[in-house]
């Protein structure tokens, strides 16, 4: 009669193991999507571990990495439509290159240009959210009104394994599975929250098993497979689509720090770090190719400078965007400026002067 | 033209606004079969079916979160928190999404959407059901803030909160839903959000307020101006963010003197902002301190006691005295 | 490896059924407390008949019956310890009883009195919460604090089917799962929210399955069989107590209207009513008690007699206790008036004269 | 006596309150092996264990609320809210249950607590990271607030938050966590809650202000004061609620002129009750209007424009010159 706690066990979906080679069933994956999926995680980590680089330069400002989630954020967001929009954290750098944000938008953000947030003029990707859980609720109010106008697009909500305890991520789930929507809550448990580690951040063994609360799918995926993560999506846009809204869990670590301001070796074990290097899921996904013919370290040397080189260029298209103007803030506050907003704005203007 | 109670115009307005735009749809708790706990929404599920005027759980970061997300993506959400005091539990959808994704979103983005809620006290309710916290959403750029204080006023109000493309915080003065009926056209109107309306031209002091206080302002000042030979103009604000600075600012030029009126806490309210304005642009016009009466600095009391916290005749002409005493 | 929404299924605690017939073990419970059980019964529901009379009658404000639901407050309240404490919301008037309450003080906080939330002057019981889920949290917060000082405590925190969807209460079973803190979350899922049903509510098929998103124990109970909900709260006390928190989920039924102000003729089928009606917790109770010839009618009779004398003495004292004053509120805002409240509050005893 | 600077002097009362006072626990997000991420906690974990310093889940509201729970139960909880732009979340807390469990158990159960945030801008964070709330709070009775300006201050305020028995946001301005050191004795001292401090007194006009704009305001009154012979009062309100009436007044009835600056949007925040007090109070004392140089009514904005945004130098100078200039 006792629901005991974690009395169901949740088993990973996994497609490659440590060292890239098949575990489950082969999946029916074109070898042209393989090759794709592998330059999005090159790039990803391109733009990764050169924005840390600018930031500690202080060419751009705060940077939250996304090292070693590439396999969850690419594999995830390449298994979209057009039409589908995803809701990102401060993380999702990786997930929004794929579905459309250019670089040098990603660039704006971090150097606090306000056009840094205007993702949405080009691709169907809500701005950055910082506010923990917040984009959960957006996500469940765009599946809502697709579904309401019948446009057959799946909403995405990325969220992290410490977001799962914020009102919101519970309301926003609660919400999908009253009324059916497509959505997919996509939780990334890369085992930390800046340092709360996942034990401490909720007693159920996985993140998964939250769908029981809910009513609706859950399953957790290996989120350092790309193969893995790629096909669960798959699946799980198919049952969101039809209505049924799904979370999944995929499992994967953070392998930089929380973001430039933090320090992780304050409360995390280097041991942690080096074992799950180990699973690194570029590492992965090359070794399958290789394995299978459809790379080689030529290619691979010339897909991380392919990669450089639109960084840098998109860092230079973003270095040489005009910078944002004090006088913009007032016009992007309602509609129509109201009289005591046209009052600062020009009390601002004169200011420029005075200094 | 018919008569209709406040309630029965916020009704036919979303009625109304409902045929002339499928984009908006209603959302809240207790809004479809119940038609709302004051029955605003009464019998609009029926007309328009449950795709439409919705019934959530309760959980009112939800319904505020989700309203954010449909509108973004094109609906015209109006969503209904049951009681004002409940609007805490929506805060940072409120204060942060709402009001911030035009912004955040440079302009890209925006959040076309009404939440509406039943405020103000003198009805005996249980705790938390009779706050007025309008002064927070004062202080959260991004968010209008709309209240009528007639039926006439709630439909005009309401329609154009609804047409607004910003997010709209209209509150509903409990106490007034069926207070009285007046002449409400049935036909399109709109009332201009952000402007004040002078109920009563005067030449010797202003009262200013708005909502639920504005009729029992009214009959105060009649029966002062009847008392003691003296005319005084009465400001209801209708929108008290954005304020209507001019109306405010000419009236007081005008009449020296300035009484604000409502029923929310005293210290860092409503009150508070109008009065800083009116020193900031008027002071020299001044000729008497400005005197706020309003709930005073505690939580909303118990039913028992409401009556003499809440700024009765008695303290509002007592308000009106000290100002004209100097 | 999908968790399929609601695959678990979930079976209810039950020991008397309908007729009042023992179905599963029959309890270990001594008829001493079987005898108070019903007792408490009588009195709960012969409160909430006055209150309900009383309102109509413009003598109290509003108030919210719990007629129905006497087996499900009573099972659990009687089942506590002295030194356990309970957060109430709106509806516990006969768990308040139980737990040390009096009728008087009840009947003073419907009628607006400021005393009327002094409840913890004379026992654990904290005062009506009306904010929906606030409570859990204030709860868990309790139960933290008497495991610090080893109190051997448990908080229990009432909650209602419409309250598991707001996000304190999501919040405040994940801090239990994570503490490990002796509480116990008490639903009493009554069928409805207002006017919205359970199925709206929530798609998760029980409620007492959401434990399983915090790693705690979950549990359903036929929430009017008071045998079987003071069973199963004596054993979730002990798993509390041992710092395994608990979620119950009691089944029952709200026969009455939500509170005096709500009309549920516009929402509700009267057959659904009636059906309901042959599941009273009273009805069951006392065949059970007939049946083992603990009880009969002349006593039934006697218990109604004495209980509604009590209420009336209640009712007598608390309109005969001191109404509240409204200077009084400025004396409970802080520990010590700052000078805005001493002003504020001359000023009220000065306009009292002018009116 | 020891030269700190304000984190160290926060990290510094923290540990002394808690070796003081068993029942004084730490609880917030990242604040224990971590010790917060401004190092407000550091080291704290190590001396007290994890009972007594206690990382949370990302959980705003509940922090709030099981302090509320455990101080209404003994304990002396002080929790942190890592940035207060995310005390949104935990509004209903704060707001309804931690400031009103005092007056709806009509005083039988206190809240005893504290919830300490950084918070202002200035240092170019993400959005939501620099904002300034605690008008907010201002306008909600039953809850104090309280901030610091400087190393010495933050020790006997903080010690004195913790001690009080009524709930306090003590706010922290991140900008002047490690902006300079000063002598703070390490002895036990508390600094009244409630009382303003005057940094300086002055003749020809006051300048009000608090928290993170207390070292720029005392840099450009100085530099006035040398370059047009003028002779300023600074007032440091270190509480802004309750607010210390008397302080205000008695210095705005010397100097006739008051300008207020802080970080917090203009309309509805605590300069509009700062200058409705002044007006109710002192209004004939004054020779110009009050002005406010506050940050714009736009949500807080991105890094690249902070610096204008915010009451800078010039912005203050201005404002000074403008009061002046009637
Ligand atoms: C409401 C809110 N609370 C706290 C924070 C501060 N914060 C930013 S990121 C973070 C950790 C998030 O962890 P997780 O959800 O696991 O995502 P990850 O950073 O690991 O991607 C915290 C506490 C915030 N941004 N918003
Ligand atoms: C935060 C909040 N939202 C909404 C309400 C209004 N409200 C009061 S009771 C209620 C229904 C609660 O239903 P349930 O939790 O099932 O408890 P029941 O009334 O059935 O005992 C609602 C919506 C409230 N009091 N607080
Ligand atoms: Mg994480
Ligand atoms: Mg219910």
């Amino acid at each position: 009669m006792w629901i005991e706690p974690n009395e169901r066990i949740v088993n990973q979906v996994q497609i490659l193991d440590e060292s890239g080679s098949i575990i489950g069933t082969n999946p029916d994956i074109p070898d042209e999507d393989l090759i794709a999926l592998y330059k999005w995680m090159v790039q990803a980590r391109t733009f990764d571990q050169r924005a840390l680089k600018l930031q500690r330069q202080g060419r751009i400002g705060t940077y939250a990495p996304m090292i070693g989630q590439e396999a969850a954020q690419i594999g995830s967001a390449y298994a979209l439509e057009k039409r589908d929009w995803i809701y990102p954290s401060y993380r999702e750098v990786a997930a929004s290159l794929v579905h459309g944000v250019s670089m040098s938008n990603f660039f704006l953000y971090t150097m606090g240009n306000l056009q840094g947030g205007s993702s949405a003029s080009v691709t169907n990707v809500f701005p950055v959210q910082i506010i923990i859980g917040a984009q959960c609720l957006h996500a469940v109010g765009g599946a809502w009104a697709s579904k309401y106008n019948s446009e057959n697009s799946v909403s995405v909500a990325y969220i992290g394994d410490g977001g799962t305890s914020q009102g919101d991520f519970h309301e926003a789930l609660n919400f999908a599975g009253v009324y059916k929507l497509p959505v997919v809550f996509f939780v990334q448990n890369n085992q930390w929250a800046i340092s709360v580690p996942r034990s401490k951040q909720t007693a159920s063994d996985t993140i998964a098993q939250k769908a029981a609360a809910y009513g609706i799918s859950g399953i957790q995926v290996d989120g350092n497979d790309v193969l893995a993560v790629y096909s669960t999506m798959k699946e799980a846009l198919e049952r969101a689509r039809e209505g049924k809204p799904v979370l999944i869990e995929a499992v994967t670590y953070r392998q930089g720090p929380h973001t430039t301001a933090d320090d992780p070796t304050k409360y995390r074990q280097n041991e942690e770090v080096e074992a799950w290097l180990d699973k690194d899921p570029l590492k992965r996904m090359k070794a399958f190719l290789l394995d299978r013919n459809l790379w080689n370290e030529e290619l691979d040397q010339q897909e991380f400078e392919i990669a450089n080189e639109k960084v840098s260029k998109a860092f230079e298209k973003a270095s040489s965007s005009p910078t944002s103007k004090t006088s913009e803030v007032f016009d992007l506050v309602y509609e129509q400026k109201p009289k005591q907003l046209i009052e600062q704005q020009n009390s601002i203007v004169t200011e420029g002067a005075l200094k | 033209m018919t008569k209709m109670t406040m309630i029965e115009a916020i009704n036919f307005t979303l009625q109304k606004e409902m045929e002339r735009d499928n984009r908006v749809i209603c959302l809240g708790e207790d809004i479809g079969k119940n038609g709302g706990v004051f029955r605003a929404t009464d019998g609009l599920q029926a007309l328009f079916g449950e795709k439409r005027v919705v019934d959530t759980p309760i959980a009112e970061s939800a319904i505020v979160g989700t309203a954010v997300g449909m509108a973004a993506r094109g609906l015209r959400p109006v969503a209904e928190i049951q009681f004002l005091g409940f609007i805490y539990e929506a805060m940072d959808q409120m204060a942060a999404q709402a009001s911030r994704i035009r912004f955040r979103s440079a302009g890209t983005l925006t959040a076309p959407m009404v939440v509406r809620s039943p405020f103000g006290g003198g009805v005996r309710t249980p705790e938390l059901h009779s706050d007025s916290l309008e002064g927070l959403f004062l202080h959260s750029p991004g968010m209008k803030v709309v209240m009528p204080s007639s039926p006439y006023d709630a439909k005009g109000l309401l329609a154009a909160s609804i047409r607004d493309n910003d997010p709209v915080l209209f509150l509903e003065p409990m106490k007034l839903y069926r207070a009285f009926k007046e002449e409400v056209p049935e036909e399109d109107y709109l009332l201009e959000i952000g402007k004040a309306n002078v109920l009563k031209e005067g030449e010797d002091l202003t009262v200013i307020t708005y909502g639920p206080t504005v009729p029992l302002v009214k009959t105060v000042v009649e029966q002062f101006e009847k008392q003691e030979g003296l005319s005084i103009e009465i400001i209801d604000l209708r929108t008290i963010a954005p304020l209507d600075e001019d109306t405010i600012i000419a009236s007081v030029q005008k009449t020296g003197r300035a009484v604000i009126v409502h029923e929310a806490v005293k210290t860092g309210g409503p009150g508070a902002e109008i009065s800083a304005l009116i020193n900031e642009k008027a002071l020299f016009h001044l000729s008497a301190p400005i005197i706020r009466v309003t709930g005073f600095d505690t939580p909303y009391p118990v039913p028992s006691v409401e009556d003499d916290w809440l700024p009765n005749a008695a303290r509002i002409s007592q308000g009106i005295h000290e100002v004209l005493s100097h």
